[in-house]
């Protein structure tokens, strides 16, 4: 739909300007994609999961770390829709309680690191010269490092445990903030309208604050959106690993580690948690795909 | 060695190529042979990464050790004994500080050298300058110079002073081919490097490819000087070992008999497996006891009371329930099969009301703090029981923290009491029957080291201990044993909690599985195994 | 030419400095003792200060930082506190079968990701496309440490299609490795039973570990395909005349290819980093799970040499992905 | 008369580009020393073909990039080395109005804030009495008042101008330097720019430096006229007199090149294409003869062999700057990174382009990665790589070998 | 008049779009004969590319659609054309020249490569035997030659990033001459050149027209480029054709309100004392036309009628056709 050719486009684009007009086309873009209302529903699902958690659990004393040793390892029943774990704790409501977690650890990380990346890359991109240079090459190495590997390493020196992880994955994660937002900025100061700004005799400041930053927005937001699924899928590594969180708290990735002991016979275990994460990251993912769309000035021509 | 049966290469390679029609092709696999014998496959989690006997040992290490070296004494069955091997018999001297072994004549390493006493001292003397692995055991009392080859077979070590528990170690030292070890000596290495990956020994078994961390494979030595229990006919073409680092898969080769025996079953699979056809489950009780060591120096621990207590709200049937009953509670401080062993009466066992009691008692009448837990990262038994502790201490308003780090971290946070946790959970395997590889864990002397994390501090137990070591008398020495067990249930530096049963699963056409418990957790001696099909 | 060539080698030569720098501090930020770790559990206290002293722990942290470099640079990684084992050692063994898995897994991503990309390009918005975008977009969302569970649990548990874990069978005496990768060897010592064992021991993580590199190969591919397929040379090709499947899969497809190649360079170091999972999971021998093993043993020299080879493997990558753009685009070569 | 009002001498502006993998770094004459003299009230037009090097003076002349020689003096002032902070008054005074005014308003801004952006800056106004002079100014281009709330998107090509042209009036400025004011624009639109322009220079003494490549745009709003050609103004004078009698060879070219409505066919005039800038012929265009050796080359027998390939210019075929859809003039106006295209290593125009197209697909970070690694390989300034053109069409100039063979 | 070679009649194309039905083309009506050339002019948004890839059927659809009417060429109604012919058509019968000669060549073959696809794509187009690539090359030798490209076959092995705009545009011309077609298209074929190297190109064009024989629609936005090329000029605005006559009269007597405007806003180099006028207001949104006229918004002379009844192209004198209810045959702004 974004074939129209540029002039017939543009010609559209200018008669049919303003906010309602943008909230719509974002409400026809992601009503249009089944991807993007699939990503929008299991976004809202996991939110809905984290907010409401602990009230809607069947069984709101295993969040804590009951030991029911009776009930250890049952079957997916009535009683406990997803069976129960090593210790005897209802499955549904472990992962019903992670889903705070997991989404509190994703958008921790993910705004960490932009707040960390962003400022620096936006920085680096209007800057140059040798701060620019110092920034990207200290940016490069740390993308050069191989990320799980680093974080891993990170958090087996720290000690396991969810704030740990977390340094981790955000020491891992910002340099892509760096990367995006500097040639973002890069790009756009080379726009007219920054030259534009000067002639006006805006401080560089002021070029960076008002120019530079909103019309780098988008991209960020997108990337933004997708790294909180990957960041959650980041932790579960870890979790899977056994560098995740500390016992008692439910943590899908580390549910998934554990659970591994026990496979084939008692499935269940594995398979209910890592479902979930699944479902989130791809939610996320969907999610962004679909903002991508709504943010892409090329769609807003159709 | 050339007209294996390669049957399962071809049927993997089948199953490659796609047949859809070839299902489960290694089901139908058999036990492995090497033309007319038969091949036994063992898997284990961990990997040997260096097979120098006197560099290093853990159970799988000790395992392969045990299989191309000898010993001059051999610990076998349950509860351990000790026979002769290299040694055909041992004498002691009235002061308790002169040994003298006298060799069987007959023993030979692979490669066709004669073991004498030269070896012997050799042997003792390189574990000893290497200052590694099983150094520890003689260090103190055994100088390299006390070692003497009297003649072709006869050894005399002297101690520097009576150490009773000496003759319980000298199984773990392995007697090296000292030709061998000198002759691919690097920059007066002792052969360290060298040994890593190759043997120089005169086990029943002789190394045959070494990959440390997927798989070893050794074939059995036809003449061995000890010969074969099961018979020339009935004897196996050799032993592998097969790294299997995930239980499900380890498991899955079990059931499809890729492999013979397996260790590291969970008590979990274990009842999974029994009833899977063609798979026999054993357990025995164990002789590696885990406990949850206190901070006796620093924190609410260092108060006795609050570690009563603790040990009292502690659920010791939930840990029975943990091992589904495959585990034995702790009597007394001294794991079972430990010589002098004596049940203390009064052990705790969890009785809430004398828990507040206790607590009552203490500088925290009411709880409210924080303690750490400390276990092995990556190791699940401790992770439950602390879940397990967790939830009993909820009910003295006692808070744990879980914390699973590597074991160097937990080493060297043991080594001051400021940094040691509130609690560790520590498994203790002794190397040995004497009671005093188990007592002298509690000595001042240990402290620093992981097993002192407790800082246990009671000068008259510290002194009980030292002259038990000493003592030449085997009653009195036992008596004195009996009092410190019960002095540390009363002082209470651990809850000492229980010894797990070990267990392996096998195919039901494995013969001889012989149990010592005096081996680590999943250590088994191939020597007597073999296979009846 | 080769100024640049090794203009970026010095640059990745200052690269892997800061790798160990960074590598280093990690390892020492721990509050472990590796001593007591080398001198196993029942070790007594002089032994572990004998193994203090032996592996250079006693030293100030700078001089063990000095030495470390000096042996780097004579490629000595040091030696594992847990097992004593040289590093260098353990890495030369483990690194051709994490390679000989990334290669693979690489030739899936791309052996599938670039035509389902140009089918999902030819029919963009159709249902074809939606499948395919909510299959690329699962193969980034999927756990692989899960997703390889399930498959060992579909194909080696259940169905005993293909075996669980490892990289050969026990029994199967290996070869001496020649390149180390078991395909190629096998190949080259005409040994098709060997091929075909390996294959089958490989194809579970393989595909574990391609599948999101398939799925973002096919995401460029596809978006790019679609960028290429309206660019204004393609309408002017179809003009001309010329054959449509010559404007796909030439005009087109040349054209998609070079953001293909960037993605394929990013995602090899990516692949690389999660070996870590997938190799835990299959209990492939490689790096991968050397790395984790002993990071969770707190055995750091293997993490550092690990992080170093891959972040090594992870530059020529990205050389020979630049070199690569310069083949395929002509704007490149012209001086 | 008075001092002029701007004046420049010796005007000049070299980069060095390229340094990179596969090419050395070469120095390239955008500006190759160039006097002018504009006088107040009066609009001197520059005129020349892409990659002349008329934007980048009217740049250098607004201070918006740094001259690598020559003096520029306004109203008395010399500002060739003014720090950017004392520069800030003398900014109020001269303005710029860009080619593509659509690129020339940021797209986040609405219209009231674009036009007293500067106000605000310069502290000129607030809160009312703000918003009242804002819209007096949009009042004064000819916009209505509903207007403000707008965004650029929403106007059509014409009324972005004027808002370009409110925001350039907000300071009072009494010099404006128009890029191509109307080159973007439709005809029937650019000669209702082109009346207002004059209009208000009439009512409001504004001097016009005009750049553009139109001539007839140029001869209807400026009296006098300078051609660029290669970096040089090879002649200048009153309008009337340089178009209807051109005493340069390249002026001649340029004139009779312009299809003329009722007239079939155009003038042949020039062979060959403009020389690349940054690969200029051997003579220097010093001399009239020499700078437009083109006629000379059409004269001569074409060699029976010309070694054009060896004298292709190799540059990557696109220009960095912009975005898709510019057209010829802007990418004119985009000297600098024009220039830089010139020379740049293939890399960033690669990566750029990978860039580009590759945000769509979330994996900017890759590209972004390429091209910043690309760009300081090629040892460009950051400013000079920005986004792929492909359609942007400064396209390398090809130099032929019969021209090089003339005198 | 002979039989047209390209007949449009009342063809109506409409893109789909979220914000509505872009009725992009209303009612063209238009007829070229052999050998005729005929210009196309119009402002942005009048659609007079979209016409012109009309022809040869390359807008995507979707979003475009037809609503009406029918193109024929040589009889033979392409819209109704079956793929496979329409493949025949292109470059074989109707070749296109495109705007910008940097995009509209694949940046990553060689000149070699694209000639020799186009070659061959039209043997196989038309059923014969494919041409091996080496004669295909000659072939493409000699058309480049035929472009007044030196060298041809140096040339052909070389990138388009290697070529400057004017070869680019010459090659594109050549390729454009493959199939030996009867009708060019050239869509802007200028606009992105230089004004020295466009005089040549527009040179280069005009004596192909000659020296094949070829019909010409030439598309520009620039009255100067359609005037010195053309014999006849259709006017577009907002997706009609409001005037199409002889290039001389239209230029002299514009008759339709929007030509004397589109004219009068032209600033003519030769004559500065003439200030150019432009036309008030804007073009029109395509989603939502103006009723009737849809010019009638900005048309100083527009009634009552103008907003109801749209005005059909009718023919006022000979060869003069004109969309507009109050035109007379002696109308003339001068």
């Amino acid at each position: 739909m974004t074939d129209v050719p540029a002039s017939v486009a543009a010609e559209v684009a200018q008669r049919r300007g303003g906010a309602a007009r943008r909230w719509r086309l974002a409400a026809w873009l992601i009503g249009r994609s089944f991807a993007s209302m699939l990503g929008l529903v299991l976004v809202a699902g996991i939110v809905g999961l984290a907010l409401l958690g602990p009230w809607i659990v069947p069984y709101p004393e295993h969040v804590i770390g009951q030991v029911n040793l009776g009930d250890k390892l049952k079957p997916p029943s009535m009683a406990n829709w997803f069976g129960t774990d090593e210790v005897g704790n209802d499955i549904l409501t472990r992962i019903i309680v992670g889903a705070r977690l997991s989404l509190l650890v994703g958008v921790g990380i993910t705004f960490a690191a932009a707040a960390i990346g962003v400022p620096l890359g936006i920085l680096a991109g209007t800057a140059g010269g040798r701060l620019r240079e110092t920034i990207m090459r200290f940016t490069d190495l740390f993308l050069s490092v191989p990320g799980l590997v680093l974080a891993i390493a990170l958090v087996a020196a720290l000690g396991p445990g969810i704030g740990n992880a977390m340094i981790a994955l955000i020491l891992v994660w910002w340099p892509g903030y760096v990367r995006l937002s500097e040639s973002k900025a890069l790009a756009i100061r080379e726009e007219p309208y920054i030259e534009a700004a000067r002639v006006s005799g805006a401080s560089r400041f002021r070029i960076l604050w008002r120019h530079v930053l909103p019309n780098a927005i988008s991209p960020l937001i997108v990337k933004m959106s997708m790294d909180i699924g990957q960041a959650i899928l980041a932790v579960a590594s870890l979790g899977f690993i056994g560098l995740g969180a500390k016992p008692p708290t439910p943590e899908w990735g580390a549910m998934i580690s554990i659970a591994r002991g026990y496979l084939p016979d008692y499935w269940w275990y594995a398979v209910f948690p890592g479902l979930f994460i699944y479902l989130s990251v791809l939610g996320f993912n969907l999610l962004g795909d679909g903002l991508r769309d709504i943010l892409d000035p090329r769609s807003h021509r159709t | 060695m050339t007209n294996r049966v390669n049957r399962r290469h071809f049927l993997q390679g089948a199953a490659a190529l796609g047949a859809a029609g070839t299902f489960a092709p290694f089901s139908s696999v058999a036990f492995e042979r090497d033309g007319n014998r038969k091949i036994l496959v063992f898997t284990g989690n961990q990997a040997v990464p260096v097979l120098d006997p006197h560099w290093r040992y853990d159970w799988s290490t000790r395992m392969i050790q045990q299989s191309v070296y000898d010993g001059l004494l051999k610990y076998v069955g349950t509860p351990p004994k000790i026979i002769p091997w290299l040694a055909e018999k041992y004498e002691m001297s009235p002061d308790g500080k002169t040994y003298t072994f006298t060799l069987v004549g007959n023993a030979k390493f692979h490669n066709g050298d004669p073991v004498d006493a030269e070896a012997v001292r050799y042997s003792f003397e390189r574990a000893l300058k290497m200052n590694a692995g099983v150094a520890w055991m003689l260090k103190a009392f055994l100088k390299p110079e006390n070692i003497v080859a009297v003649d072709a077979r006869t050894v005399k070590f002297t101690l520097d002073r009576p150490y009773a528990p000496f003759i319980t170690y000298v199984p773990w030292w392995y007697i090296v081919n000292p030709k061998q070890v000198k002759a691919n000596e690097v920059d007066g290495d002792l052969g360290k490097k060298w040994m890593t990956e190759h043997e120089a020994g005169s086990g029943p078994f002789k190394l045959r490819r070494f990959d440390a961390t997927s798989l070893i494979h050794m074939d059995t030595v036809p003449d061995y000087w000890n010969g074969w229990p099961m018979g020339e006919k009935n004897r196996l073409s050799g032993f592998i070992y097969r790294i299997i680092r995930e239980s499900a898969p380890r498991k899955a080769a079990l059931q499809r008999r890729e492999v013979d025996v397996m260790a590291g079953v969970t008590p979990d699979d274990f009842q999974q497996m029994e009833k899977v056809p063609g798979v026999k489950m054993v357990n025995f009780p164990g002789f590696t006891s885990f406990g949850i060591k206190f901070n006796c120096q620093v924190g609410p621990t260092a108060d006795v009371n609050v570690r009563k207590a603790i040990a009292y709200a502690f659920d010791y049937d939930a840990v029975l329930a943990i091992h589904n009953g495959m585990a034995e509670l702790m009597t007394s401080p001294f794991p079972t099969p430990i010589t002098g062993h004596v049940a203390v009466p009064d052990m705790p066992r969890r009785d809430m009301a004398k828990a507040k009691e206790y607590l009552k008692k203490s500088k925290y009448p009411d709880g409210g703090f924080e303690l750490e837990y400390v276990h092995v990262q990556g190791l699940e038994d401790p992770r439950r029981i602390g879940l397990s502790l967790l939830d009993a201490l909820r009910q003295l308003d006692i808070k744990v923290n879980i914390v699973a780090q590597p074991w160097p971290t937990m080493t060297a946070r043991a080594g001051k009491a400021e940094t040691a946790p509130a609690m560790m959970s520590v498994y203790v395997t002794p190397v040995g029957t004497d009671p005093d590889t188990v007592a002298y864990q509690y000595h001042r002397n240990s402290w620093g080291l992981y097993y002192g994390v407790s800082h246990y501090e009671n000068p008259a137990v510290w002194q009980l201990i030292a002259d038990a070591r000493g003592e030449t008398d085997t009653a009195k020495r036992m008596a004195m044993y009996a009092e410190i067990q019960k002095a540390l249930v009363a002082d209470q530096p651990e809850i000492f909690c229980m010894m797990a049963n070990r267990i392996w699963g096998m195919r039901d056409y494995v013969r001889d599985f012989a149990y010592s418990p005096v081996r680590s957790t999943s250590e088994i001696d191939p020597y007597p195994l073999w296979i009846e099909a | 030419m080769l100024t640049y060539i090794l203009r970026r080698i010095g640059l990745a030569g200052l690269m892997l400095f800061g790798l160990v720098c960074l590598t280093f501090v990690i390892a020492n930020i721990a509050p472990s003792d590796p001593a007591a770790l080398a001198a196993g559990p029942d070790a007594g206290r002089s032994q572990i200060e004998n193994l203090r002293r032996e592996y250079g722990l006693d030293r100030p942290l700078h001089e063990q930082f000095v030495r470390y470099v000096t042996d780097l640079v004579q490629l000595e990684f040091g030696r594992s506190v847990a097992t004593g084992r040289a590093v260098g050692t353990d890495l030369a063994r483990y690194f051709p079968a994490t390679l000989e898995l990334c290669l693979v897994a690489m030739a899936i991503g791309l052996l599938f990701g670039v035509p389902l990309g140009i089918v999902s390009a030819l029919h963009k918005d159709g249902p074809i496309d939606h499948v395919t975008r909510i299959f690329a977009v699962s193969g980034v969302a999927l756990p692989p440490f899960w997703f390889g569970l399930l498959l060992q649990l579909a194909f080696a548990a259940w169905l005993g299609w293909l075996p669980t874990s490892g990289r050969l069978s026990v029994f199967t005496e290996p070869m001496e490795p020649i390149t180390g990768l078991l395909l190629v060897d096998s190949l080259l010592a005409g040994n098709g039973s060997l091929f075909l064992e390996a294959a089958s021991y490989i194809a579970l993580p393989a595909l574990v570990l391609s599948f999101p590199c398939l799925a973002q190969i096919l995401r460029v591919n596809r978006s790019e395909m679609v960028e290429a397929l309206r660019a204004d040379y393609i309408v002017a090709a179809r003009a001309h005349g010329v054959r449509q499947r010559r404007i796909v899969v030439v005009h087109a497809l040349k054209n998609a290819m070079l953001p293909t190649l960037a993605i394929i360079g990013l995602r090899w170091g990516w692949m690389m980093s999660s070996t870590v999972l997938v190799e835990t999971v299959f209990d492939w021998p490689g790096t991968g799970l050397y790395a984790v093993s002993s990071a969770i043993a707190g055995d750091f020299k293997p993490v550092m040499g690990v992080t170093l080879i891959v972040g090594l493997n992870f530059m020529i990558a990205n050389l020979i992905v630049d070199l690569l753009y310069g083949v395929l685009d002509p704007r490149l070569r012209s001086a | 008369m008075t001092a002029p009002l701007l004046e420049a001498s010796g005007l000049a502006k070299i980069y060095e580009v390229g340094g990179t993998a596969f090419r050395r770094a070469h120095k390239v004459a955008a500006v190759a020393g160039v006097d002018i003299q504009l006088a107040r009230g009066a609009a001197l037009g520059i005129v020349g073909e892409s990659g002349c090097g008329k934007s980048t003076l009217a740049r250098l002349v607004l201070r918006l990039i740094p001259a690598t020689g020559g003096r520029i003096a306004f109203a008395g002032q010399d500002i060739t080395d003014l720090p950017e902070r004392a520069l800030r008054p003398v900014r109020r005074r001269m303005q710029l109005i860009h080619q593509n005014p659509s690129a020339a308003l940021d797209p986040r801004l609405t219209v009231e804030a674009a036009v007293a952006e500067p106000l605000k800056i310069h502290g000129v106004a607030r809160g009312r009495a703000l918003r009242e002079r804002v819209a007096t100014l949009l009042a004064d281009v000819g916009l209505p008042g509903d207007f403000l709330t707008r965004h650029p998107h929403e106007l059509s090509g014409g009324q972005k101008q004027r808002v370009c042209i409110a925001r350039a009036l907000a300071l009072g400025p009494e010099l404006l330097v128009l890029d191509e004011p109307t080159s973007a624009l439709d005809v029937s639109v650019q000669a209702q720019i082109l009346d207002f322009l004059a209009e208000l220079r009439a009512r409001h003494q504004f001097s016009y430096l005009f750049i553009s490549h139109n001539l007839a745009v140029v001869r209807q709003v400026c009296e006098r006229v300078a051609v660029m050609y290669l970096g040089r103004i090879v002649e200048e004078g009153p309008t009337a007199q340089v178009f209807g009698d051109p005493r340069h060879p390249y002026t001649r070219a340029l004139l009779g090149s312009v299809p003329r409505l009722g007239r079939a066919g155009v003038d042949v005039a020039a062979a060959g294409e403009p020389p690349n800038p940054a690969a200029p012929p051997p003579a220097a265009p010093s001399t009239p003869a020499a700078s437009w050796p083109r006629t000379a080359a059409a004269a001569a027998p074409r060699p029976r062999r010309p070694s054009w390939a060896r004298t292709i210019t190799p540059p990557p075929a696109s220009s960095l700057h912009g975005s898709g859809s510019r057209r010829r003039g802007q990418a004119n106006s985009a000297v600098a990174t024009v220039l830089a295209s010139f020379h740049c290593s293939p890399a960033p125009a690669l990566r750029t382009r990978t860039f580009h197209r590759m945000g769509r697909n979330g994996l900017v970070l890759v590209n972004l990665r390429l091209l910043a690694r690309s760009s300081r390989a090629a040892g460009l300034r950051p400013g000079a790589v920005c986004c792929p053109m492909p359609r942007c069409s400064c396209s390398p100039r090809w130099w032929s070998d019969g021209a090089r063979s003339s005198p | 008049m002979t039989a047209p070679l390209l007949e449009i009649r009342d063809y109506r194309l409409a893109f789909d779009t979220f914000d509505g039905t872009l009725h992009v083309l209303d009612g063209i009506d238009m007829a070229v004969a052999p050998g005729e050339t005929l210009g196309i002019v119009g402002e942005t948004g009048c659609g007079k590319s979209v016409l012109a890839r009309s022809i040869l059927r390359l807008n995507p659809m979707p979003p475009a659609r037809v609503v009406s009417g029918e193109i024929r060429f040589r009889g033979a109604d392409v819209l109704a054309l079956p793929p496979a012919d329409i493949r025949r058509l292109r470059g074989a019968a109707v070749a296109m020249v495109f705007q910008d000669p940097a995009t509209y060549l694949n940046p990553l073959l060689t000149v070699a490569t694209q000639m020799e696809d186009a070659i061959r794509g039209q043997d196989a187009a038309k059923g014969g035997p494919v041409r091996r690539r080496a004669a295909a090359r000659d072939v493409a030798a000699e058309l480049l030659a035929a472009v007044g490209l030196p060298e041809p076959r140096r040339l052909l092995a070389s990138y388009p990033h290697q070529l400057s705009g004017g070869m680019r545009q010459r090659v594109l011309i050549a390729m454009a001459l493959v199939g030996d077609p009867s009708l060019l298209v050239a869509d802007e074929p200028t606009t992105a050149l230089d004004v020295t190297v466009q005089a040549q190109v527009l040179a280069l064009i005009a004596s192909l027209v000659r020296e094949r024989g070829l019909t010409l629609i030439l598309i520009s936005h620039d009255l100067g480029v359609v005037s010195a090329s053309c014999a006849r000029v259709a006017v577009m605005y907002a997706g009609t054709v409001v005037e199409e006559a002889p290039t001389g009269p239209l230029l002299e007597r514009p008759l339709h309100p929007y030509s004397q405007g589109l004219i009068a806003a032209v600033p003519d180099l030769d004559r500065p004392e003439v200030r150019p006028k432009g036309i008030p207001g804007s073009i029109p949104s395509l989603l939502d036309p103006p009723s009737g006229c849809r010019f009638h918004p900005r048309c100083e002379r527009a009634t009552e009628r103008c907003m109801v009844e749209k005005p059909l192209l009718r023919e006022l004198l000979p060869g003069r056709r004109v969309a507009c209810h109050h035109a007379t045959a002696g109308d003339s702004p001068q």
